[in-house]
């Protein structure tokens, strides 16, 4: 009897879970519509406001419907899954910011095959796709960072630099542009050691960051963090230690995130596109591609500023880069 | 008369039923998404999908099955593959860019430059050696395969360390030196020949799906028709029965982890071929959803029982039901609550399955009145 | 009423699935008596103590009455309060805790404490080996002592609660003689203290020793409770058995063959020292001796699982060292372990995967795979050959009864086609009628002309079917004895 | 003379005293190194930044002892943190005693559900709590909808920067002991007290045990398995709060995300001497276990190991460690063996 009573609740747990999962994310529509498909890296409120970007696109421009769908965790074959899925499904175009670039090459393709769009963002190395959208090159980027450390740490000292994951392209080349820029600028300021991985998680950053404040003691001056993740992080670690006038933490993160750190002067500055122009820009980009329209190198597009088109990338200009500081951060959403 | 009715329970008879049971779960999970989704999920492109989805996955659970029954675990299974599919894309590369540049050179040169690579091609000497490098590429991924878990089985069978550790610190192990190796950049590139063996399609079936239907069929004859697989088996219902009846069990543990390596190989080498690429991290996600599988599939937690049909049809109902789902446009968060759920109400269903027999629990007596 | 009743139950039928498990049986037992419940197994005796125990729920129309007060339907926590306190075949101690944790904690749980100290617990269990006058260390965990003495910790936890019933489930089928006759003074003890005892049990010669009254069973019917005055070894097993049982004495031919098995100078520290006998082909050798006299080790040295330190093992003759199992099987040795649950069988595997477990080698085809046609056949004919009554080789061996397990352990062995085979207390936990059976099996098994090593506490059971006996005391041979020249009553008195 | 042998034999097998000296052998090479590591700052911050992963162990370990397995323990801990935050924030009152309760109420809640089915449904607890695991963490974000907060309430970080006592070092640094650390340790000796001198303590061991024993002795099994996983609730409800109060921060994936923070928690519990098979484990020994993982983790920096390195060496220690563990325990046997007979 309990038995079947327990069985019953699962079941009544199963398909309203069902209808409401099944209703929630459907958009009505008119068959007439592009479909455009954003694919993130995992559920994240960076690539929530890249889509409210491309709604906004959506409703101003007409004549495209946009979804999202995330994987579970950021795992590259789930994005595989979720790419080839929506072939089946049968939309337009897709845009995916892809945690392994080269693992969606072959989904890509059958994409192309199956006659439907494929665009990338955060991934210049992608192939199978018509374009990749970057707010700005990475070796830009990475400057910019160094440029703000060294502000911040007056020229000289020893510093450290973090990226999410080994295995994090971006962020690797965010790294090496930092160290070759240092190198090439700020003679007095030197690498105390090679690139330590904070698994983007904060707790790992704060680990350590409280573990090099023990190593190099005084020699620490700055920190540059590449996930979101990092700078928050790392400006614990400084904030506890009472060293927010002895090291200086920057980075890659949203204003939201660093909110606090940036408060207490332990994080001086995080950098950030604005995830919301890009996606505004890239459903601009995709809509006169559906449409059969070319888009030439130098246009102006909305959101991008003034593009560059290297091979199959887009790069936006420079206005590109937010610098968040404790003055600022409140007038962002994300 | 009475006794009639309870002859029906024998072992061979529930492996049967439950088979069907198996299968007509899959009947209605896939009726049920092609009723929802009729154009969409029946889809010509979208059955292909599901069968070029399939195969890596249903490896690494037909391995992770194989050390279940023998009553360990696995959680290596997938930094093995990585590092098996990382040295031996290296081979690979290595081979196929022949006499044009040095290892190290190689490594730098994979990650970003594709114009050395289609430059490598142009000078590439084709047809002779091709073939050959494959299988040499084969041959050293399920070797470095084989050892991995040939490493585990030692740990386990004779530094007897519980096999849930041994299995975390080789996985980390494992991980660690495909990144040393690695410094985490992809390698990708490989041969169109290569290629094949993951998006190539013999007949209309895709090439990774016929590879996984061989692994079934070879692991379902290891565990039903050998001396080892009946060992396995053995060691995971009673090790000390299976030692006191003369079984050397450390080194059936060996083989049995070797053997799951040697899958993780195999897998590693359908997920370089599907993608084109490999990487440190890549199927993490594979690792606590291939465990499921294997509970689902009806394999005992302890080890001892379990068969091949269960788990096969558990993965093809899973990844079904995901990518009915993924067309459906759910959150994947509902997809693992439904997940989560649909675990439990199977293990009820089993459980409440095998009650019956508890009670009349010497059949033999209750028949000889 | 000059006798108190502790118990009386009556009416009492429970079914399973159609199955009439007990049929209307009625038992008493009287304060302060030794009651003893025999029958085969199968003939309900489990199911009568569970009912007593209020595990089980009787058919309707059951009376039960303890004490003087009335209960149509037992829980556990009545009987419990009601004094009746059970000790299971399993002992259902807790091997990862001390023996005076084991010894409180029933009597801890009933006085509904919540909180505890370790002095109340060293004060109860101290008090309890001091009732039944045994000497145990306080703090040993239970998992490291040897059966014996888990026994006496189950029977300390029973008395600690002063309890007025105890149930004891066979509770010699793993002890000594020794360990039997303390625990027999711990039944004497604890009788005089008014505490009724309910002994299942199917050794006739220890019922008769212990027992006021004795209840048979019978496929679930009683066959009555008599006066163990009024009752003879032969009509206790006619009863049971339901046919007069001949007990037929050994043909003792001497064997006049090449010797078999010849060991010499065998020693293992701690464990057994300088052990010299010799087998020979269709001879039955008699290994008996205390629980701790060395007798499993030396059985277990000989089939590599626990290999000496010294001395040398001559098989046909020639110079045969075992150090592991496999050394053993070449040799044409097999061994069928003591305790068959957790050593001999795969409880959850088919009776047809357990027989062929040991001769792989002898059922793989051209391919090396097993030949599904080969493994049937097989492992059908050691079912009809050793008469195990089951419906299908499918079936799993947890479905069958004690002495078919046990059957289906010799089958694994035979089917190997060994030359000497060590059995070790195969008895153990059998019931009469499948006793007499797996008997025949072993004298069937000498005649064919193979060397058996026949381990047990029995003395009957050697002296009836051995050829000659060999008597183990702290790891040494005391004696080796011909069986036709002894009496189990010397045999009893050279063992201790 | 053998009573003093026998004596020595035993402490010298004692897990806990093979796990000091790996720990001592592990800190006194890794300061040779890196003199840093030994200092008092480092110990102590070693201390409170293992607390989270201590609290979640010693519930894994209660479960341990009871022969069964959670691995739902970081979904609840996610929940019960994204609950209670959210809901305190909502009801704009509240401090951090109310935090610790609430989130620790949730917890429990949520672990009377596994304890439930485990006991209702005798279903194996590593199958419930697999299937719970993702049910909780799929109903949290896809009808609760948590999103990400990274601003709290100032009570969280305030906390954070208590400490019970401080002294400066010698070098000028100032040294607080926290009260997370301090938490840790009392919920320590709570589950100390628990185990040893309560008729609850015991009947976990006892199922542990023999569950069928435990049966018989009348355990009342239903109490016991909720008050098992009602507990290993509590402490995640509680440990999420601390990550609160550490990282100043909502997360619905960082705890769970954590699939490597779960096994480290189990295997910090087994190196600490809990045995996967139930019936065993001691406080002392899943403290020991929690802080030689980190000490190993976070002491890679000191030491300057290159980053790709890392799992390498950790995978390394980790086998090295166990497997000395594991040598050390068929020691054991042999010598029970051996006494015995």
């Amino acid at each position: 009897m309990k038995r079947t009573l327990i069985m019953l609740v699962m079941v009544l747990l199963i398909v309203p879970s069902l209808v409401f999962a099944a209703g929630s994310k459907e958009g009505s529509g008119g068959e007439d519509l592009f479909d455009i498909v954003l694919i993130g890296k995992l559920e994240h409120p960076m690539f929530d406001n890249t889509f409210i970007g491309m709604q906004k696109a959506a409703k101003e421009l007409g004549g495209v419907k946009v979804t999202m769908v995330n994987p579970a965790e950021a795992d590259a074959a789930q994005q595989v899954a979720l790419v080839e899925d929506q072939i089946a499904k049968g939309v337009d175009a897709i845009l995916v910011v892809p945690n392994d670039p080269g693992a969606l090459e072959p989904a890509f393709k059958k994409a192309n095959d199956a006659g439907i769009l494929t665009f990338t963002h955060e991934s210049v190395l992608s192939k199978n796709i018509t374009f990749d959208f970057e707010a700005f090159s990475n070796e830009v980027f990475g400057q910019n960072h160094m440029d703000n450390l060294a502000k911040a740490m007056n020229y000289e000292g020893g510093y450290i630099c973090f990226v999410g994951n080994l295995t994090a392209v971006t962020h690797n080349s965010w790294v090496d542009a930092e160290i070759a820029w240092q190198k090439e600028k700020y003679p007095k300021m030197y690498l105390l050691r090679d690139r330590l991985v904070s698994d983007e998680r904060t707790e790992v950053a704060y680990e350590k960051t409280m573990e090099a404040i023990k190593t190099y003691g005084d020699k620490l001056k700055g920190v540059i963090g590449s996930s979101a993740s990092d700078p928050p992080g790392a400006g614990l670690a400084v904030a506890e230690k009472g060293l927010q006038d002895k090291i200086a933490v920057v980075g890659t993160s949203l204003g939201s995130m660093a909110g606090p750190g940036l408060d207490d002067g332990s994080i001086k500055v995080v950098s950030i596109w604005d995830p919301q122009k890009i996606g505004y820009g890239a459903v601009w980009v995709m809509k006169q591609v559906l449409e059969g329209k070319t888009v030439a190198d130098g246009t102006d597009v909305p959101g991008l500023g003034k593009i560059d088109i290297q091979d199959k990338v887009i790069y936006g200009d420079k206005s590109g880069i937010l610098n968040i500081t404790k003055d600022n951060y409140k007038n962002f959403t994300f | 008369m009475k006794a009639k009715h309870r002859i029906k329970f024998d072992s061979s008879q529930n492996e049967l039923n439950q088979s069907v049971a198996y299968f007509s779960l899959f009947v209605l999970v896939f009726a049920l998404m092609a009723i929802l989704q009729p154009r969409r999920f029946l889809s010509g492109i979208n059955i292909q999908q599901l069968a070029f989805q399939i195969p890596e996955f249903g490896i690494f659970s037909i391995g992770m099955m194989i050390v279940m029954i023998s009553g360990g675990i696995d959680l290596s299974i997938i930094t093995t593959a990585t590092l098996s599919g990382i040295i031996s894309s290296i081979v690979l590369l290595f081979l196929s860019h022949r006499g044009t540049m040095d290892l190290g050179a190689l490594l730098k040169g994979i990650m970003a430059d594709d114009t050395i690579r289609s430059g490598l091609h142009a000078t590439m000497p084709t047809g002779i050696s091709m073939i050959g490098i494959i299988v040499l590429t084969i041959f050293v991924a399920l070797a470095v395969g084989f050892l991995c878990g040939l490493l585990n089985g030692f740990l386990v069978a004779k530094v007897k360390i519980p096999p849930i550790l041994a299995t975390l610190g080789t996985m980390r192990l494992y991980e660690g030196i495909a990144l040393v190796i690695t410094k985490g950049a992809p390698l990708t590139g490989f041969p169109d020949e290569f290629i094949f063996l993951g998006s190539g399609e013999i007949l209309g079936i895709p090439v990774p799906m016929i590879i996984f239907i061989l692994a079934i069929l070879a692991v379902a004859t290891l565990l039903a028709k050998t001396p080892l697989g009946r060992g396995i088996y053995a060691v995971g219902e009673n090790p000390l029965a299976a030692q006191y009846s003369g079984l050397d069990n450390s080194k059936i543990l060996m083989k049995t982890y070797a053997i799951t390596g040697v899958l993780a190989g195999l897998a590693a080498l359908i997920m370089m071929a599907r993608v084109d690429s490999i990487k440190v991290g890549y199927g993490n996600s594979f690792l606590l959803q291939s465990v499921l599988v294997v509970i689902l599939g009806g394999v005992s937690t302890v080890g001892g029982t379990g068969n091949i049909i269960g788990v096969v049809f558990s993965v093809l109902i899973l990844r079904v039901i995901s990518s009915g789902f993924n067309i459906m446009g759910f959150s994947n968060y509902m997809r693992n609550v439904i997940w989560g759920s649909l675990l439990i109400i199977v293990a009820i269903v089993i459980s409440s399955g095998f009650r019956f027999i508890k009670k009349t629990k010497h059949i033999d007596e209750v028949i000889s009145r | 009423m000059a006798e108190e009743h502790c118990i009386v139950m009556e009416n009492i039928s429970k079914s399973y699935a159609g199955v009439e498990a007990l049929d209307n049986v009625g038992i008493d037992i009287l304060k302060g008596e030794v009651h003893c419940l025999i029958g085969e197994n199968g003939s309900g005796k489990s199911t009568l103590i569970k009912i007593i125990a209020g595990v089980i729920t009787p058919s309707r129309g059951a009376c039960i009455t303890i004490h003087g007060k009335n209960y149509s339907k037992l829980t556990p926590v009545d009987s419990m309060r009601q004094g009746i306190q059970i000790i299971y075949q399993d002992l259902s101690l807790f091997p990862n805790m001390t023996v005076a944790e084991n010894i409180a904690i029933n009597q801890l749980l009933e006085s509904g404490k919540q909180t505890i100290s370790k002095r109340l617990i060293h004060e109860i269990a101290s008090n309890a080996l001091k009732t039944i006058c045994i000497d145990l260390k306080l703090e040993t965990l239970v998992g490291d002592l040897p059966i014996a003495k888990q026994q006496i910790v189950a029977i300390s936890r029973a008395v600690a609660c002063g309890e007025s019933l105890i149930i004891m489930d066979e509770p010699t089928s793993s002890l000594g003689k020794k360990d039997i006759d303390c625990l027999f003074r711990i039944i004497r003890t604890l009788k005089s203290n008014g505490i009724s005892i309910l002994f299942v049990g199917h050794k006739l010669n220890e019922i008769f020793e212990i027992a006021d009254r004795v209840t048979v069973l019978k496929d679930g019917k009683s066959l009555g409770t008599h006066d163990i005055h009024e009752l003879t070894y032969q009509k206790v097993i006619e009863l049971m058995t339901g046919k007069a049982l001949a007990i037929s004495n050994y043909e003792r031919d001497y064997p006049s063959a090449e010797p078999l098995l010849e060991v010499r100078n065998l020693s293992k520290r701690f464990q057994f020292k300088d052990i010299n006998f010799t087998l020979y082909p269709g001879e039955i050798i008699g290994v008996t001796g205390l629980v701790g006299s060395g007798r499993t080790e030396m059985v277990s040295s000989l089939f590599g699982l626990n290999p000496a330190d010294s001395g040398k093992i001559l098989v046909n003759g020639k110079l045969t060292p075992i150090r592991s199992v496999r050394d053993a099987l070449r040799a044409g040795i097999c061994y069928v372990p003591e305790d068959r649950l957790s050593q001999g069988l795969f409880m959850n595997h088919s009776i047809k995967n357990n027989i062929i477990i040991t001769i792989f080698h002898d059922l793989l085809n051209r391919l090396g795979l097993l030949e599904s046609g080969k493994v049937k056949q097989t492992s059908s004919l050691w079912v009809k050959d050793l008469a195990i009554r089951t419906p299908s080789i499918e079936l799993p061996v947890k479905q069958l009864s004690g002495g078919n397990q046990q059957r289906v352990v010799i089958a694994k062995w035979l089917a190997r086609n060994p030359r000497i085979l060590i059995l070790d207390g195969p008895t153990i936990g059998v019931d009469v009628g499948a006793k007499e059976e797996i008997h025949k099996t072993i004298r069937a098994l000498a005649g064919n002309g193979l060397g058996i090593i026949f381990v047990s506490d029995e003395a009957f059971e050697v002296v009836q079917h051995s050829h000659r006996i060999i008597i183990m005391k702290e790891g040494q041979v005391v004696e080796i004895v011909d069986s036709k020249d002894v009496l189990e009553t010397d045999l009893l008195e050279k063992i201790d | 003379m053998q009573k003093q042998q026998q004596i020595t034999s035993k402490l010298l097998f004692r897990h806990e005293t093979i796990l000091f000296i790996i720990m001592i052998v592990f800190g006194v090479v890794v300061n040779s190194i890196n003199p840093a590591f030994l200092k008092v700052e480092n110990l102590f911050d070693i201390l409170k930044t293992s607390s989270i992963t201590g609290m979640m162990a010693l519930g894994v370990m209660v479960v341990m002892i009871s022969s069964g397995m959670d691995i739902s323990f970081t979904a609840i801990a996610t929940v019960s943190m994204g609950v209670t935050v959210r809901m305190l924030i909502a009801l704009d009152k509240g401090n951090i005693v109310v935090a610790f309760l609430v989130a620790g109420i949730i917890g429990a809640l949520l672990g009377c559900i596994n304890g439930f089915l485990v006991y209702r449904f005798k279903l194996p607890t590593l199958i419930v709590t697999l299937g719970t695991s993702s049910i909780f963490h799929g109903l949290l974000l896809s009808i609760l909808k948590i999103p990400y907060l990274y601003t709290v309430p100032g009570y969280y970080s305030d906390f954070s920067r208590l400490s019970l006592f401080t002294f400066t070092t010698a070098d000028g640094a100032v040294v607080g002991f926290s009260y997370l650390t301090v938490l840790l340790f009392v919920m320590a000796c709570v589950v100390w007290l628990i185990l040893r001198f309560t008729m609850v303590g015991r009947g976990i061991y006892a199922i542990g045990g023999s569950i069928e024993a435990a049966k018989r002795a009348g355990f009342n099994i239903l109490f016991i398995q909720l008050f098992i996983y009602s507990f290993i609730g509590f402490v995640s409800g509680v440990a999420s709060i601390e990550y609160v109060v550490m990282f100043r921060h909502v997360h619905p994936f960082n705890m769970m995300n954590m699939m490597n923070m779960m096994l480290n928690v189990i295997a910090a519990v087994v190196l600490g001497g809990t045995s996967i098979n139930g019936g065993t484990g001691t406080v002392l020994g899943t403290l020991f276990g929690v802080w030689m993982i980190y000490m190993i983790t976070n002491s890679l920096i000191l030491m300057g190991i290159p980053s790709e390195w890392e799992s390498v060496v950790i995978g390394f220690i980790l086998i090295l460690s166990i497997g000395v563990n594991a040598y050390q325990k068929s020691l054991r046997k042999v010598e029970v063996k051996i006494i015995e007979s």
